[in-house]
């Protein structure tokens, strides 16, 4: 019985995240054609809002190429090795009050660990297609994400320090206002590291369009590659949502049931500064973005849990 | 030293500008040799001139540099009028003057831009590219084509201006420099964007002069070098302007050098149109069938790119004999190996697009 | 600096090529045998010329005229070098190690005509497929592919 | 092949399948039409139009039509300029790369027969449609950003007549041109002389 709720759940998230997706590119096609002096999608829906309904059956129905020089098995299920580990990371995200689609005492690790894994796809798919450019960015990717785990868990920790807890439903219930200044310097550090971690502008060296064209996707065609921008919008869904709740206390914001509204409003919030800084900013390159890792954001995570430590022994 | 990987980028990649083939030998990140495979859009416009009439021979320079058009009438009208003996009035030349310097900044708009969407910024690209839109939409009042114009013509220009055309040209000159201001800020003063191009692909001057770079790339390093001063040809020396130099010569100073030719073609646009006076704009008694006497002449003139020369060789008919164009993106272009070399693959990209070639000008 | 003060320097400097400059249409050219034309440049460079502008040939029919044209910074002028080669087996020595910048434009000329540059570091096509036949700037190139255009003026 | 041909195959070949079929193609086409991206295949000049019609004055984007670089994304190829025998492999190739159902457009007159360089030159291909489907042609040299934007209108005209299952065509509405269109032909005389819509 457990195991179909499971099945269940697992849909609900799909369709969730695949709505949050298509919601998500149409809107960052509107917050990018604002930035750069354009309309945007007009035709299809009240401004264009239904343009991705056209879009995902053409994707869906289009013809599925596997090269022929690609490794087969590999390059079939590469974007579901990507796409799964950040649809299941979006289950431990407190929504309401006591309240989590998986309510897992180390929720918060999960979180953390499992969206990693989808590095592998990426490494899958880069190794499967058997191109050169794909092959660099299935390296560069790998090199990226590992780093970048580094300062995004040290950032999240200073507030399960404060916690206590590494159950987030236990840390929503602890929150309280003045978290929010005490972490600012590891919100920040979170919001970086989760651009970085997802591989989108301004680190979106795996997959940059001027020098590799599109990185480890790029002899994905149709529904495969539709799949991996699914995982990156989902991966964009949850780290903001899970960083509103984790750091600027997500439905603790408004009381009751505008809490969750409050919620997903900080995380579409959220969600618009990434595309903005992806629109505004120039790429890093990766020895640069290295650096960026190892040399400022580590340490800063480093001082922020340190000093969310001496609070948390101070109280 | 790791196992080499060869990746070949182009001919059609998103950001080789064109149809450029980099044939790239990696060593893990860094490129260890490039080799630029060129030609793939070459056209054969110096065989066909020979079998066009002079006048014939104008819409296929239009096709030659596609984002600086003018630039090729005009060198190559240069050429002719040499050839033939035309004197070209002066409104013409005032009229030339300011069209092409009109067209510097949407030639060096598509360079700008370009330099930005290379680093990753591709709304610098937007934001560029809506200025060279005004000054294509005055090239379109001007002579109603978008792109190829074919308005510099032997002996002079192939219109005057229509009405309320000068106006429009002043309001423009007014509004670019702080467009190219804002630009400036949000391109050139992004932290990232200044790391990305600055210590990048740096060419010495002396490199430079040996290779014969011509143009902003020569002048990013600081070779002051201009025909527009020194080799001052038209009515160039009635105008007062300054050319930028950089120091360093690397990716940043030559788009930066760019972006203040830019603003400086303004200032020389408005000096022209206070200058000019009504007058004819076509020497009288050009034929339709321009024959000049036998003979090889040689003139070129500071195009976007750096110097421009057409030398046309007559045999006495009324099509040319030979026509070869010196084109500046050619020999900008055969930098590339050298300047790229030790940097990594994404540096290669900001290089060439540093570089600023166009392949209708590079392959003929 | 103008084109006679341009000949009584290079006059001064190098009496033996003196004869060899002439004046069209306001350019000096400097026409020297195929033998001496490395010679000449070298003594053009150490003179101040310090671009080389661009390489071209044309086709005369019984020979084919190399065309260099070099300017100078300080002096602000320019002048050709010419050289004519036979158009049977035409060999010239390349001015690569004195300009690098010659590097691509004699590629282009044997790719265009067929003139070997001896001393080239890397003399293949440039514009054309590796697999070209023929050399399409020679008055006499023809491909079945190329439409000759009706003659109608 | 896509999953979509084999449907449509199945419900063709099966009695009353083409009553489900007709729903089908017309969310399919409809889909495909609207969402038309582009391969930017730009050589020449006509590629600075190319990229006008994307950018900020035009706007691409309105019409749900997005370049993207990478051929195995897009539906649609531009292309734009000359192509010369040395580049006609490679566009070849990239159109190769494409998944289906995919469609050409040869922008400007050098892509439709060569046009100024039809004579005389010895390196240029006289029309991409030497080798490759051309489904949409645009004149001019080069053609205006809106050009191309009514090449995708035309071609979506195409796709609305196109049908998953093989060999199958639809019925399209035809949308009448406007008077003084050079499209027209004798249509409008005909509307004028009291025909109908056919």
């Amino acid at each position: 019985m457990s195991f179909l709720w499971g099945m269940l759940w697992g849909v609900a998230a799909v369709m969730v995240i695949a709505g949050g997706a298509i919601v998500g590119v149409w809107w960052e096609r509107k917050v990018s054609a604002r930035i750069q002096l354009r309309l945007g999608p007009q035709q299809i829906g009240p401004a264009g809002s239904l343009q991705m309904v056209a879009d995902v059956p053409k994707l869906l129905f289009k013809e599925d190429i596997i090269p022929a020089a690609a490794d087969e098995p590999f390059f079939r299920y590469a974007p579901l090795a990507v796409f799964a580990p950040i649809a299941m990371s979006v289950a431990v995200i407190p929504f309401a009050t006591g309240w989590a689609p998986f309510d897992a005492t180390a929720g918060a690790l999960f979180f953390l660990a499992v969206p990693s894994i989808s590095v592998l796809g990426i490494l899958f798919s880069a190794w499967a297609s058997h191109n050169t450019l794909s092959a660099i960015g299935g390296v560069r990717a790998a090199a990226q994400m590992v780093s970048y785990e580094v300062p995004r868990s040290l950032s999240v920790l200073s507030v399960l320090v404060l916690a206590g807890t590494l159950r987030p439903v236990a840390v929503m219930d602890a929150w309280e206002w003045w978290w929010i200044p005490a972490t600012f310097v590891g919100f920040i550090v979170y919001l970086i590291s989760s651009i970085a971690e997802m591989n989108r502008g301004p680190f979106d060296i795996p997959e940059a369009e001027s020098e590799l064209v599109a990185g480890y996707f790029a002899d994905y065609a149709g529904i495969r590659w539709a799949v991996f921008m699914m995982g990156e919008y989902g991966g964009m869904i949850a780290a903001s949502l899970f960083g509103a709740a984790m750091f600027l206390g997500g439905f603790r914001l408004l009381p009751g049931a505008w809490g969750v509204v409050a919620f997903i409003a900080v995380g579409a919030v959220l969600m618009t500064i990434i595309m903005w800084m992806k629109w505004t900013f120039p790429r890093l390159r990766q020895d640069q973005l290295m650096t960026f890792c190892w040399t400022i954001l580590t340490p800063i995570a480093i001082v922020q849990l340190f000093a969310a430590g001496v609070i948390a022994a101070w109280l | 030293m790791t196992e080499e990987l060869v990746v070949n980028i182009g001919p059609s990649h998103p950001s080789t500008h064109g149809v450029c083939r980099m044939v790239t030998t990696l060593d893990g990140e860094i490129v260890r040799h490039v080799e630029v495979v060129i030609g793939h859009l070459h056209r054969g416009i110096e065989k066909m001139a020979e079998n066009r009439t002079y006048l014939q021979v104008v819409p296929l320079t239009d096709r030659l540099d596609y984002v600086g058009s003018m630039y090729a009438n005009w060198a190559y009208c240069r050429a002719v009028e040499r050839l033939a003996g035309i004197r070209v009035p002066e409104r013409a030349e005032y009229l030339r003057v300011i069209v092409c310097e009109l067209q510097r900044i949407a030639s060096h708009m598509m360079s700008v831009g370009p330099a930005g969407a290379d680093v990753g910024a591709t709304t610098a690209f937007m934001y560029t590219f809506a200025q060279r839109e005004q000054v294509v939409d005055l090239f379109e009042q001007l002579c109603g084509a978008r792109l190829t114009y074919n308005y510099v013509r032997p002996g002079g220009v192939s219109m005057d201006v229509p009405e309320g055309w000068v106006d429009n040209v002043r309001a423009f000159c007014r509004s670019h420099p702080s467009a190219m201001a804002e630009v400036d800020r949000f391109l050139f003063g992004n932290v990232i964007a200044r790391q990305r191009m600055k210590g990048i692909g740096v060419l010495a001057p002396e490199d430079a002069v040996a290779w014969g770079a011509s143009g902003p790339v020569a002048r990013g390093s600081g070779v002051s070098w201009d025909l527009r001063r020194d080799d001052s040809y038209s009515v160039y020396p009635r105008l007062d302007f300054d050319i930028p130099l950089g120091s360093n010569g690397d990716c940043y100073d030559r788009a930066r050098v760019r972006l203040w030719e830019a603003i400086e073609s303004c200032r020389i646009i408005e000096q022209a149109l206070d200058q000019i006076e009504p007058g004819p704009v076509m020497a009288e008694a050009v034929p339709r069938l321009i024959t000049p006497r036998p003979g090889e002449a040689y003139d070129h003139i500071e195009g976007a790119r750096g110097s421009l020369g057409v030398y046309l060789v007559s045999d006495g008919t009324p099509r040319p004999y030979r026509m070869k164009v010196r084109s500046p993106a050619f020999c900008n272009l055969a930098l590339v190996p050298m300047l790229a070399e030790g940097h990594t693959l994404s540096d290669l990209v900001v290089i060439l697009g540093s570089l600023d070639p166009v392949f209708g000008e590079v392959d003929r | 600096m103008n084109i006679n003060e341009l000949r009584e320097h290079l006059c001064s400097e190098y009496p033996d090529l003196c004869p060899l400059f002439s004046v069209e249409f306001g350019d000096g050219s400097l026409t020297v045998a195929a033998e001496r034309l490395y010679s000449a440049a070298s003594d053009m460079r150490d003179l101040g010329f310090d671009r080389l502008g661009m390489v071209t040939a044309v086709d005369r029919g019984e020979t084919f005229e190399l065309v260099y044209r070099v300017t100078s910074r300080e002096m602000r002028a320019g002048i050709f070098l010419k050289a004519e080669v036979p158009r049977e087996d035409p060999h010239i020595k390349s001015l690569c190690d004195l300009w690098p910048a010659a590097n691509w434009h004699e590629r282009e000329v044997y790719d265009m005509f067929g003139i070997v540059f001896d001393g080239h570091p890397d003399l293949r096509r440039i514009l054309l497929t590796d697999d070209w036949v023929g050399y399409p700037l020679r008055k006499d190139y023809e491909d079945e592919r190329m439409i000759r255009r009706p003659d109608y003026i | 092949m896509a999953l979509i041909d084999d449907l449509g195959k199945a419900l063709d070949s099966s009695p009353g399948g083409s009553v489900i079929l007709t729903s089908v193609d017309a969310i399919m086409d409809w889909s495909r039409g609207k969402s038309l991206w582009t391969m930017p295949m730009g050589t020449a000049c006509c590629a600075m139009e190319l990229i006008a019609a994307s950018f900020s004055k035009f706007d691409f984007d309105r019409h749900g039509t997005i370049p993207r670089a990478d051929p195995r994304h897009t539906d649609v190829m531009v292309v734009a300029g000359t192509i010369t025998y040395k580049m006609a492999p490679a566009v070849q190739r990239l159109y190769d790369q494409m998944p289906d159902p995919k469609w050409v457009i040869a922008m400007g007159n050098c892509a439709v027969s060569g046009g100024i360089f039809y004579y005389d030159t010895y390196s240029v291909v006289r029309g991409v449609d030497e080798f490759l489907p051309v489904d949409v042609y645009i004149a001019g040299c080069p053609p205006r950003p809106e050009a191309l934007q009514d090449a995708i209108f035309q071609l979506r005209k195409k796709v609305d007549s196109e049908s998953v299952a093989p060999g199958r065509v639809r019925d399209v509405e035809y949308v009448l041109p406007l008077p003084g269109d050079p499209r027209a032909g004798d249509r409008i005389q005909a509307l004028r002389d009291g025909g109908g819509r056919k």
